[in-house]
Parts: structure tokens; C-alpha cells; sequence
């Protein structure tokens, strides 16, 4: 039993992983309507700088802030500066000018950091209690109740904050909020600036587990991005609760079913999220929204 | 079937590019590598120099070990040019010219560097790593006889039948040779002991263990349990959770991945399990790995080792390591920014490619093979005392013996084992 | 008080075509063959090799860009039909099957999973669509290493094979590069005629508006299938194609980054046409090539910046160069171009080579409000 | 006292011209109406005032130049665009369209008024408070559109083909209420509408827009007044 528990305690702790980032893709999503493959790249340069602040000396909750707003004018300089040029056009263009930004920012992390994974300190102590048998790490409740918080601030910004409609409204149809006196370049740019200062805390959360690395958060990207869309896309908890659930599915089918063995345990929850796609397209928690003509 | 002025102009713009490719290519069929230079020397030597040419993944997930082989290669060759160039066993002494390319660990690339490398004429194709990469060139270095050498892979396909592939050769311990050190440092403990595997997804893990399997079958010692993962896996929480529950006396965990190994070793000390830890030779660095693992939390962690590591106090006043350091500095610290131990790896590499060129008679391929063929007992630069290279043997590495270490937290480096 | 105002200027017109341009479209079409037939005879082994790679990958971008460019629905599964098309040919190959089997099933087989796969997901939109595409090489790659006594495993299978008949006096490189210029020849000629007829029609269509695509009698769902079915089959078969040239294959084939990879080159190329795909193609294995020329230790800022520029100057694709300069001449001599010359670059993904179809406008805005 | 002056005003996309030298005025709390065949530039007429396209010429809004000036600032003016296809954003709900449409207005207790306002106006969006805009029917979106450009409190409501698509019982509920936000609420009105009968059912006079110029201009009466306005637009 205790065994059992401890799988899914595992589980959720990777789970926690893919929340970090898949928050992220729900804020960004929301805030512009796109998927941002940029996403991990502008998280990992930021953290690269809570890494270089940590390296000098600099507490490590002191250089979360710091790559937080470093974060923040990364988003939104790239925003102004890159991805402006393609809001209007074909959504694929800004699909791939995101990816473009992705190799670009891998690129230039490496430059200055090296592509070699490096030890980066925890925010929490890296210690782990014990309770009824199973072992939990300090770091994996820590980063839990981080996400929490961020994911009830997410909500909070996006159901009660006009700041939060407002992002809705631009994502939603730029020309058409603008017709409201939205400001929406200035929007989009806040919306991006945040995605990206949120990354940075994604990227400190996960940092001491997966080591700073350029392409750090390429792999978790593609889970984040199974659980936010399994989530809907466009809900915070439905990412948070999707992320919970693909690191403990994958787990108990890794730990449990002989069948999928270690190699394939990956499958399960990607088969699990095609097949809930195929019968719920709208995802978990998104809301269904039948278009009309 | 109309066509616009648009298909016009865009036909004209593929006619030009294509015209564009050809003139690039800028050479005819007559040039094409592969046989013998015009006075009997083969391509890419001439008096005054030599080219050599690598590929390696130096973006992407696998460029930290990919990047060190070659900036430890380019490391020992631009020192060596620096001092005077390299001294042949024709009388000639040479400048290494030295080429790298990228190839993303992508197979295909590989191929395409590979052919691009012999087109610019390089005379022999040196220390690339990764296995897919390798084995997808190696039928193509057969057939273009282009030597593909002292490989930084530890996959047995290289070394294992040197006669069905007589162009190339791997430099690095075979996997299955530290594995079977491991097990032979067990078996001669000569008691039962229950061991638990955790080994890579692919040929890398599959050879260890089954290096390790060869040496301790038939003896007391019993893997009680094994679990796999694959590279791209962001934790190996629950493979170690699972071996956990074995509470075995040692744990072999073949991982190459930094991150997924320091994981490892924070994770089964978190569960309270504290077995004896057997470490692969690449994944054993105590700065990066062993350190933030907790390593000291064991009661022993055993390593393969051949290499000095540069960045221990141990080392500090070793000759080879202070020139080594500077060379590095110097030439090797722009291509790789963080180390692994395929920087010291590859710049040993180099001094083995220089006795290679020493025993050289001739300015040919054949006679480069048969130069590299016939080192034994060469100890080069950075590597342990007692480790001596050896290509004599046609189914073993270049180096193919590993002296087992231990861990001693005390000094942050390595002791000596003398049994389990 | 009404006042009238002068009569309508006549409408602006569009250019008529001359024989001029028609000319130089066969000129252009007959240089860009000559040099496709006379390159290989000439070139190194190397540059045979790297035209034949762009064969093998304009044929995978042109798969994609049946189910991406032309009907809109992303796809991030391509390299897994690539990989699946390699892994046959190589079994076919190692198993003695005639040639001819392994090209058919390299095609067949791809087209049959993608098919199963778009039957299940094909109600789907957008991102969700995508989600499933992108599990594709990400569950391929561990199954490829799991069924090794298929695969050859993580050691990748080597397949030496497509010897040049001795008859022919050709080389290895040539002969192969011969046979992919030939399958891709075939794959490009049918895949521009399909889109130029009437499941093109249908394609554009659901590209453009599910809902008016129904209302016009066409199945979105079924037209969905048919494309993704397609551009799997086009995968597979520059999966054979792949093993062709490089004559190896193994996990790393059908790696996630590779369909990552072919949706920039595809965009890059230029959306639903096929003269961006083969641009795209060209794109697609130049750019590493260059990036080493300048420095290999940074290829992945170099290839970043190189991408990102070409999509600053050409948002529709390389494919619009021409269009790009000519505005820019007639800007110059401050002339007006017609109106179906300016229209915006990227607001028009759907006309780039003119091979698109126009899309009728929706029912809905054409219905006669008068009582 | 003139609201909206259009002087000579002309609008391109790209390199072509859609409107060539297109003038009227505007008195407070006017209504004009925009009429013409497809492509006469009504449309474009409007995105030029609210500043969607290039434009040249003189566009004077209570007493100010606004050519030129992109669409949030012409909105935070208050002009309220409209557009064709409705722009409802369909991802959010009616109330949160309504609230939207208040986004510049810091009068909380007000804008509680005014989306109350609304749902009166439009007893369909009352029902349907809670739903996502894209799960309304057309012409419950077209009420919606109306009633959001109405929560910016407007001056000028730029009303652009609100009964494309609908039932013709739908379109006339629809513009009773424009006629009551017009009465009520004192807001002014630019309506291009094809439905001619429905636009001389709000509008005091309009003009005839041809291939881009101006081609009549009069009071509804005297528009009515002529064979040529009847025949093309009244079908009679």
C-alpha cells in the first residue's frame, strides 16, 4: 500500500513539473491566443539569470525575483519587438516565428552557459519526512503550493481583475477589443511580459530537479503543453489538474503494467489524453463552446 | 492549367537556386574523394599538413559531451600546432588542419557531415560521438575507405569485429567493459550480494549490463531487480521507487544523463535506501554529479575510471593536468563551455592520434590504420597512471581496461578500491 | 438636397498575361530540369547527396503541407510517418521483398495509421488536433526501441542497398539520387493536380470555414481524413526515400524536433504551394550546412536568427521573393499595381503560386436581404 | 453644432484605393445612414472614422481631428464602431462582453446600470447571461455587439449591416432597439445597412455611395422621394 502511495506521490511531484510550464501556456494562450513554443526558451533564459545571480552570491529567492522581471521585459521586448510583426497575419507564420525565437534563445542561453546541465539551488530545503511510510521531499510540497498559489492568481486575475477580462478580450479578437478602447498592443505586450515572468518561476521551480540547461524545458514542454490542452487550454486548475494527473498515470502504468514497462510509459498518458481529446474536445475543463454560423 | 506570373517568377527563383547549389558545389566528379591523391599520398595530407574532421552533436540535448570531444581534441592539436606541429614517421613534421561540424545527434546529419568532411578532402574522420550518428557513417567510411577512428562512443559495434570494419575504431572503454568491472569487483567479494539495475533504454545501458552479466553469472551475486528509462524522462522518481522496494545491497545505475543521475542518487537516499553505488565512468564527476547528489550519504559509490578529472585538487600540481588546463583555456574553452569528462577523454585522444602519426611511414590512409593499429602500452596525457592505450587488439576500445574508484568525500575525489 | 457625382472610373484591372511571361515560365521550368538531370553527373558524391536529402524532405514537406498548408490543420506527427515509411523499406529491404513491395508499403502502410488516426481525431480542431499528431513521435520512439527484432532498436538498422546497376555505369549517389528525383517528381505532379481539382476545392474550403464547408455539402471530417491520409502516405514514403539516401535509419529518425523542424521549413518554404514546398526543401537542409560554414559551435543561434529574418522579410514564405521584389520595383517607379498583386502577404496564405483555389464567399453574406 | 464632419476623406488598403474624396456631416444626435451596392466603400467609410484603414482627407469629431488616429483612441473618444460579423468576443460571456465594452469607464455603480440597461433592451442576452457569446445565436450576437458598443456610453454608434444573416423578424427587434438607444440614450447614429427600409426606420437622411464617391445625398424623405434611390434600394 504504502508502495502505491508512494508511486503517486512521485507521480504528482512530476506532475508539478509540467503544471509549472503548462500555467505558463494557459496564461500566454489566454493572453494572446497563441501557442508560444518560445514559452520554455524565454523561461530558461530567465532562469539562466536567477542562475548567474546565485553563482555571485545572491540569495536564491532574491535572484527569483530578479529573473522574474528580467522575465517580464524579455516577454514583453519580444512581444514589441518580434512578434508584433506577425499578430495579423497568418497564425501559422506566428507559430513558427515562436519556434524561430525557441532555437534562438536555446541558442544564445548556450552561448553564455554552456549546453551542459548545471546543479541550481533550491528554493526549499532538499530534504525530504516521512508520513505513514511514504517519503515526501520538502522541494516537491514546496513547489505544490507555489503552483497553487499561482494557479488561484491566475484564476483571480482572469475572472475578477478588468486587467484579466481585458487579456481575454485581446486573445479572444484584437481588432474587435480595440473597437472597445482596449489598448491592445500595450495589452499584449503585459500578456507576454507575464507569460514569460511566470515562466522564469516555472523555470526556478524545476531548476534544482532538472539541472539549468538550454534545452532544460524542451521535453517538459510537451507535456506541459498535453496538459494544458488536456485542461482546456484556457484553465488554470484544468492545466494544474491534467499536469496531476499525466504524472501519476504515468507512473502507476510505469509502475503497475508489466505491458508498458518502463519504455512505454510515456504512451499512457499521451494515449490517455488522445482518447479524452477524441470523446471531450473542448479538454477537462474547458468550457463547450458551439459555434454557430 | 494556367501558370500566374507568381509560379514565373518562383521557378526562376528555384532555377537560380539550383544554378546556385551547383556553382557552391564548385567541383566536378574528377575531385571526388575516396581514392589516391595525385602522387600516391591519399587525400587531405600533404608535406606541411594533415586535415582531420569530426561531427558531433554540438546543439541539442547530447552537445555538453558532444561539444567536449571536440574541444578536447582541438585543445591538444592547436597546443601541438602552436608548438611546432606534429612529427610523422616519414621525416615530415605537420599542422593538423581541424574541422568540426554539427550534427544534432541526427543520424542523417551525420551522413551529410561526414560527406561534406571527405569532399574538403579530410584525410581521416576522428572521435565523433554518439552511436546512431556512428554506425550510420561507418558503412559509408567502409565503402569511401576513409578512416573513422578513435570513436568516443562506448557501443561494442565499433570495436567488437575491427576485421569486418577495418576503417574504424572505437577509443573509449567499451559499456560492457565497465560493467564487467563492476562485476568482477563483486564476484571476488565472494559472498551473496543482490543487486538492482537501472540502465538507459538503448544500446548504451543494454551492454553495460550485459558486461555485467557476463562477469557474475554462475557466482553468488543476484540482480533482484532492474528497471530502464528513457533519455528524454524529466525524473527517474518512480524507476527508483520501484527498485527501492528490492532493498538490494548495490545499485548499478547505468544513467548517462547528468541531471536524471544526480537525481537518482538524491532520490534513493530520500526513500532510505542506502545501497553500494556502481556509477558509469561519464556520469561520476564529483563536481556536478556526486556533490549535489549527496553522494557521501552511501556506504561506498565505485566509479570506472581512466581520466584524470582537471577541476580536482587532487590533480592540481599533475603536470598533464596544468597543460591540459591551458591548452584548454586557450583553445578548447570557446567550443565548450561546461565540462564533462569527454573533454579530458578527446584531449587524450589526441595524443594518441599524434603517436599514430609518429609510426606513420607513408603519407597514405592504410599506413595512418596501420600506424593506429599498432600502439600498446602508450600512456597518454590525462589519463590514470596504469591506463595505457592499446589498439593492438582487434576486439577490444583503445583503452579497454578501467580501474575501479571510490568516492572519498573527504577530498571530493577518488581513492583507490581495494574490494567490495 | 441630392446632388449627383461624377460616373465610376472604369474598375482597376488585373494585368493580362502575356506570352512573354508563359515563355519564361517554360524556360524557367526547363532550366530548373536541365540542371536537376545534368547536377548529379557533375557534382561530388556529397552534393549528390545533399540534392537527394532535399528530395527526401521536400517530399515529407509535401505531405505536410497537404494537411497543414493546404487544409489548415496542424500537424506536428510528421516525422513519425518518416520514420514508419523507413523502418518498412529497411524490413522489406533486409527480408529480400522486391523493391517495388517495400516502395508501395513504405506508403500504404503510413497512409493506413494515419488514416486510423485521423478517423479518431479528425472531429477535432486546432490545437487539440495538434496535441494528437505530436504524440506520434513522441510514443513512436520508445515502441521504436521497444520491437527491435523489427526496428534493429537503439542501434538503428545500416541497409546497404540501392546499388547502381553496373549496365548504367552510374555511381552509387547518382543512381539513388536518380530514383528519389523520380518518386518525388511523381509525388509533386500528383499532388499538384490534386489540389488543383476538386478535393483541392474542398480542402481550401475546410481551411477556410468548417461550418460553410458544410453548408456548401462538403464533410470537413471526411475531407479532414483524406488530407491527413495523404500527408501520411507522402511521410512513408519519404521515409523509403530517406533510407534511399542515407541508408540507415533508427529511433533518432522519428525524433519530435524533426516535425518541428519540417513545420518551420514548410512555413518558411511557403504555405499551401508547391513551389514552396520545394523551397522549403531547400531551406530545410541548406541552412545547417551554412550555419557550419560560419560556425558550428553556434549553429542554433545562427539557424534561430537565419529563420526569424526570413520571416521578418517574407511572412508568406521564400515563395513570395519574386512578388516581394516586383512590388518593391513598382513601388520604386511609383506605379500601381493591380489590386490582386498587393493584397497583403500574410492576410493571403491561400494564393501564393495561384494553385489555390478561391474560395466562394460564405452562404450567409451573399443571401438577398431585399424584401 | 456638428458631431462627425467628413471632409474629402479617402482610404486605401495596401495599394488600392477604396474611397475617393467621400464627405457628410453629422449633427448631435443625428442619424445618418450609409447606403450603396457591395464594394460603393460603406464599410470602408466606417473603419476609416473609427480609424481601421489608411486614410486621407479630414475626419473632424467633436470639434477634433481624428484621422489618423487607430481604433482604441477613436474609441476612447467616444466613438462605437459596430462591425460587420459583430466582433462578439466568443470565448467570453455576455456579461463579461457588456463589461468589456465599459472597459474605459471607472463609474462602477453606472456600468451595474447600464448592463442592466442592456439586458431590458435585449430580454434574449438576459437568458443567456451566463453563456459563452459563441454558443448565441446570430442575432442574439447582434444584439450583443449593439448593446456592448452601447456600454462605452458613445457618443456616435457607427452601426455597420446589424441585420446581415438574420430573420427578418430578428433584424427589426434589432433595430427597435437602436432606435430606443438613439432616443433614450441620445446617441448618434451612422448606419450602413443594405435593408434600406430598415435604415430610414432610425436614420433623419443619408448618402448614396458609389464605387467610393459620394454619388446622392438627402433627407430621408426626399431619398424616398426618388425612382432611381426606391428602385435600387426598396426594391420597388
Amino acid at each position: 500500500m504504502s508502495y502505491f502511495v508512494q508511486v503517486v506521490v512521485d507521480g504528482l511531484s512530476n506532475g508539478a513539473i509540467y503544471a509549472a510550464l503548462a500555467l505558463a501556456i494557459v496564461l500566454v494562450h489566454r493572453a494572446t491566443g497563441l501557442v508560444n513554443f518560445a514559452q520554455g526558451g524565454m523561461a530558461v533564459a530567465a532562469t539562466f539569470v536567477a542562475f548567474a545571480l546565485t553563482r555571485a552570491g545572491v540569495p536564491v529567492l532574491l535572484a527569483l525575483l530578479a529573473a522574474v522581471v528580467f522575465g517580464f521585459v524579455l516577454g514583453a521586448l519580444l512581444e514589441r519587438g518580434v512578434m508584433r510583426h506577425f499578430e495579423r497575419g497568418d497564425p501559422d507564420t506566428a507559430v513558427v516565428a515562436t519556434i524561430a525565437l525557441l532555437v534562438l534563445l536555446t541558442g544564445a542561453s548556450a552561448f553564455f552557459f554552456g549546453y551542459e546541465p548545471q546543479p541550481f539551488p533550491s528554493l526549499f530545503p532538499n530534504r525530504t519526512f516521512e508520513v505513514l511510510g511514504v517519503f515526501v521531499s520538502f522541494r516537491s510540497i514546496g513547489t505544490i503550493l507555489v503552483l497553487i498559489a499561482v494557479m488561484v492568481g491566475l484564476q483571480l486575475l482572469f475572472r475578477s481583475t478588468k486587467l484579466g477580462l481585458a487579456m481575454r478580450a485581446v486573445a479572444d479578437n484584437p481588432e474587435s477589443s480595440a473597437l472597445s478602447a482596449l489598448p491592445v498592443s500595450r495589452l499584449l505586450m503585459i500578456g507576454w511580459g507575464l507569460a514569460a515572468g511566470l515562466g522564469a518561476v516555472a523555470g526556478v521551480l524545476v531548476a534544482p530537479q532538472l539541472f539549468i540547461s538550454p534545452g532544460m524545458l524542451d521535453f517538459v514542454l510537451v507535456y506541459a503543453l498535453a496538459a494544458a490542452i488536456l485542461g482546456g487550454l484556457d484553465s488554470p486548475v484544468g492545466a494544474v489538474v491534467a499536469a496531476a494527473f499525466i504524472g501519476v498515470a504515468e507512473n502507476l502504468a510505469g509502475a503497475y503494467l508489466d505491458v508498458v514497462g518502463d519504455d512505454l510509459k510515456i504512451a499512457v498518458p499521451f494515449v490517455a489524453v488522445m482518447v479524452i481529446l477524441v470523446v471531450r474536445p473542448q479538454g477537462l475543463f474547458g468550457r463547450k463552446t458551439t459555434v454557430r454560423v | 492549367m494556367t501558370s500566374t506570373p507568381h509560379t514565373v517568377r518562383a521557378g526562376a527563383l528555384v532555377a537560380t537556386a539550383s544554378i546556385a547549389v551547383l556553382l557552391v558545389s564548385g567541383c566536378t566528379r574528377a575531385e571526388s574523394s575516396g581514392g589516391l591523391g595525385g602522387d600516391g599520398s591519399s587525400p587531405g595530407i600533404t608535406d606541411d599538413s594533415i586535415s582531420i574532421g569530426i561531427s558531433s552533436p554540438l546543439s541539442g540535448p547530447t552537445a555538453g559531451p558532444g561539444s567536449c570531444t571536440v574541444a578536447g581534441l582541438a585543445a591538444y592539436i592547436e597546443a601541438q600546432n602552436a608548438d611546432g606541429g606534429f612529427e610523422f614517421g616519414d621525416g615530415n613534421t605537420r599542422q593538423v588542419e581541424f574541422t568540426y561540424l554539427d550534427d544534432v545527434y541526427d543520424p542523417a546529419r551525420a551522413v551529410s557531415n561526414f560527406r561534406q568532411l571527405t569532399d574538403q578532402g579530410i584525410f581521416a574522420y576522428v572521435g565523433a560521438l554518439g552511436t546512431p550518428t556512428n554506425a550510420a557513417v561507418m558503412p559509408i567510411a567502409e565503402e569511401e575507405e576513409v578512416p573513422q577512428v578513435l570513436l568516443t562512443t562506448g557501443a561494442r559495434t565499433f570495436s567488437e569485429d575491427q576485421e569486418a570494419h577495418p576503417w574504424t575504431t572505437g577509443f573509449v572503454p567499451t559499456y560492457a567493459t565497465e560493467g564487467r568491472a563492476f562485476g568482477e569487483l563483486l564476484v571476488a567479494a565472494d559472498r551473496p550480494i543482490t543487486v538492482a539495475t537501472l540502465a538507459q533504454n538503448d544500446d548504451f545501458g543494454q551492454s553495460y549490463l550485459d558486461g555485467f552479466t557476463e562477469a557474475t553469472e554462475g557466482s553468488q551475486v543476484e540482480v533482484v531487480a532492474s528497471a530502464t528509462y528513457e533519455p528524454t524522462d524529466t525524473t527517474l522518481d518512480s524507476q527508483v521507487t520501484e527498485l527501492a522496494a528490492s532493498n538490494a545491497d548495490v545499485l548499478l545505475s547505468a544513467v548517462s544523463v547528468t541531471p536524471l543521475q544526480v537525481g537518482v542518487l538524491t532520490k534513493a537516499q530520500s526513500l532510505g535506501w542506502l545501497p553500494s553505488i556502481f556509477l558509469p565512468s561519464n556520469t561520476s564527476t564529483p563536481g556536478t554529479i556526486l556533490q549535489p547528489g549527496g553522494a557521501e550519504a552511501y556506504p561506498a559509490v565505485f566509479t570506472p575510471s581512466f581520466s584524470k578529472n582537471p577541476n580536482s585538487p587532487a590533480f592540481a600540481e599533475d603536470e598533464d593536468v596544468q597543460a591540459y588546463n591551458a591548452a584548454f583555456e586557450e583553445y578548447g574553452s570557446q567550443i565548450a563551455t561546461t565540462y564533462t569528462p569527454h573533454c579530458t577523454w578527446s584531449y587524450a585522444e589526441g595524443a594518441v592520434l599524434a603517436e599514430a602519426f609518429a609510426g606513420m611511414e607513408e603519407p597514405t590512409r592504410e599506413s595512418f590504420m596501420t600506424a593506429l593499429r599498432s600502439i600498446s602500452d602508450f600512456q597518454a596525457p590525462m589519463l590514470l597512471d596504469g591506463i595505457t592505450v592499446d589498439t593492438t587488439s582487434d576486439d577490444e576500445a583503445a583503452i579497454s581496461t578501467v580501474e575501479l574508484v571510490r568516492y572519498d568525500a573527504g577530498t571530493g575525489g577518488f581513492a583507490p578500491v581495494d574490494g567490495f | 438636397m441630392a446632388t449627383a457625382t461624377r460616373p465610376a472610373p472604369a474598375a482597376t484591372t488585373t494585368p493580362p498575361r502575356s506570352v512573354v511571361t508563359r515563355a519564361a515560365a517554360a524556360v524557367a521550368g526547363l532550366a530548373v530540369a536541365v540542371v536537376l538531370v545534368v547536377a548529379p553527373l557533375v557534382s561530388s558524391p556529397y552534393i549528390n547527396f545533399q540534392l537527394a536529402s532535399i528530395m527526401v524532405f521536400a517530399v515529407a514537406l509535401l505531405g505536410l503541407n497537404v494537411i497543414m498548408g493546404y487544409t489548415g490543420q496542424v500537424s506536428l506527427g510528421q516525422s513519425a510517418f518518416l520514420g514508419l515509411g523507413a523502418y518498412i523499406t529497411a524490413y522489406g529491404v533486409l527480408n529480400d521483398w522486391p523493391i517495388a513491395l517495400s516502395l508501395l508499403l513504405s506508403a500504404v502502410v503510413p497512409a493506413a495509421v494515419g488514416m486510423l488516426v485521423a478517423l479518431a481525431a479528425a472531429r477535432l480542431r486546432g490545437l487539440a488536433l495538434a496535441m494528437i499528431t505530436l504524440a506520434l513521435p513522441i510514443i513512436g520512439v520508445p515502441l521504436a526501441r521497444r520491437f527491435d527484432g523489427f526496428t534493429g532498436g537503439s542501434q538503428g538498422q545500416v541497409v546497404s542497398w540501392l546499388r547502381a546497376p553496373e549496365s548504367l555505369g552510374l555511381a552509387n549517389d547518382q543512381w539513388r539520387y536518380y530514383v528519389v528525383a523520380v518518386i518525388a517528381l511523381v509525388a509533386f505532379l500528383l499532388v499538384r493536380n490534386l489540389v488543383r481539382g476538386r478535393i483541392g476545392r474542398s480542402f481550401a474550403i475546410v481551411k477556410e470555414n468548417e461550418a460553410v464547408a458544410l453548408s456548401m455539402g462538403v464533410s470537413p471530417y471526411r475531407t479532414k481524413v483524406l488530407a491527413f491520409t495523404i500527408a501520411s502516405a507522402l511521410g512513408g514514403l519519404s521515409g523509403f526515400m530517406y533510407l534511399a539516401v542515407v541508408q540507415y535509419t533508427s529511433p533518432e529518425t522519428l525524433v519530435f524536433a524533426t516535425s518541428i523542424n519540417l513545420v518551420a521549413a514548410m512555413v518558411i518554404g511557403g504555405s499551401a504551394s508547391i513551389v514552396g514546398t520545394a523551397l522549403g526543401a531547400l531551406y530545410y537542409v541548406l541552412v545547417p550546412v551554412l550555419a557550419g560554414q560560419v560556425n558550428s559551435s553556434r549553429t542554433a543561434l545562427i539557424s534561430g536568427a537565419v529563420l526569424l529574418a526570413v520571416l521578418f522579410v517574407l511572412p508568406a514564405g521564400l515563395v513570395s521573393l519574386p512578388r516581394r521584389l516586383a512590388r518593391r520595383r513598382s513601388a520604386r517607379r511609383g506605379t500601381r499595381t493591380a489590386p490582386h498583386d498587393t493584397a497583403d502577404d500574410a492576410a493571403t496564405p491561400t494564393s501564393t503560386d495561384g494553385s489555390a483555389p478561391a474560395v466562394p464567399a460564405p452562404a450567409a453574406t451573399t443571401t438577398d436581404q431585399h424584401p | 453644432m456638428s458631431l462627425l464632419e467628413l471632409d474629402g476623406v479617402s482610404a486605401s488598403y495596401g495599394h488600392a484605393d477604396v474611397l475617393h474624396g467621400v464627405s457628410f456631416v453629422l449633427p448631435d444626435n443625428g442619424a445618418t445612414g450609409l447606403l450603396g451596392a457591395n464594394g460603393a466603400g460603406k464599410t470602408t467609410t466606417l473603419r476609416a472614422i473609427s480609424g481601421m484603414v489608411r486614410t486621407t482627407g479630414r475626419i473632424v469629431f467633436d470639434g477634433r481631428d481624428i484621422t489618423g488616429l487607430g481604433p482604441d483612441r477613436t474609441a476612447a473618444l467616444g466613438i462605437a464602431h459596430v462591425p460587420e460579423g459583430r466582433g462578439t468576443l466568443g470565448q467570453l460571456s455576455v456579461r463579461e462582453n457588456l463589461l468589456v465594452g465599459a472597459y474605459r469607464r471607472r463609474d462602477r455603480k453606472q456600468i451595474a446600470v447600464d448592463v442592466d440597461y442592456c439586458l431590458d433592451l435585449f430580454p434574449n442576452l438576459r437568458e443567456r447571461v451566463g453563456s459563452n457569446a459563441a454558443a448565441l445565436s446570430g442575432g442574439e450576437q447582434q444584439m450583443l455587439a449593439v448593446a456592448r458598443a452601447f456600454m462605452a456610453k458613445p457618443r456616435v454608434m457607427l452601426l455597420d449591416e446589424a441585420s446581415l444573416g438574420l430573420a427578418p423578424s430578428t433584424a427589426r427587434r434589432v433595430y427597435d432597439a437602436v432606435v430606443r438607444l438613439r432616443r433614450e440614450a441620445q446617441v448618434a447614429m451612422v448606419v450602413v445597412e443594405q435593408n434600406a427600409n430598415l435604415a430610414f426606420s432610425v436614420v433623419d437622411d443619408a448618402t448614396v455611395l458609389e464605387t467610393g464617391r459620394v454619388a446622392l445625398q438627402g433627407s430621408s424623405a426626399e431619398l424616398l422621394g426618388m425612382d432611381a434611390v426606391r428602385r435600387a434600394y426598396l426594391g420597388g
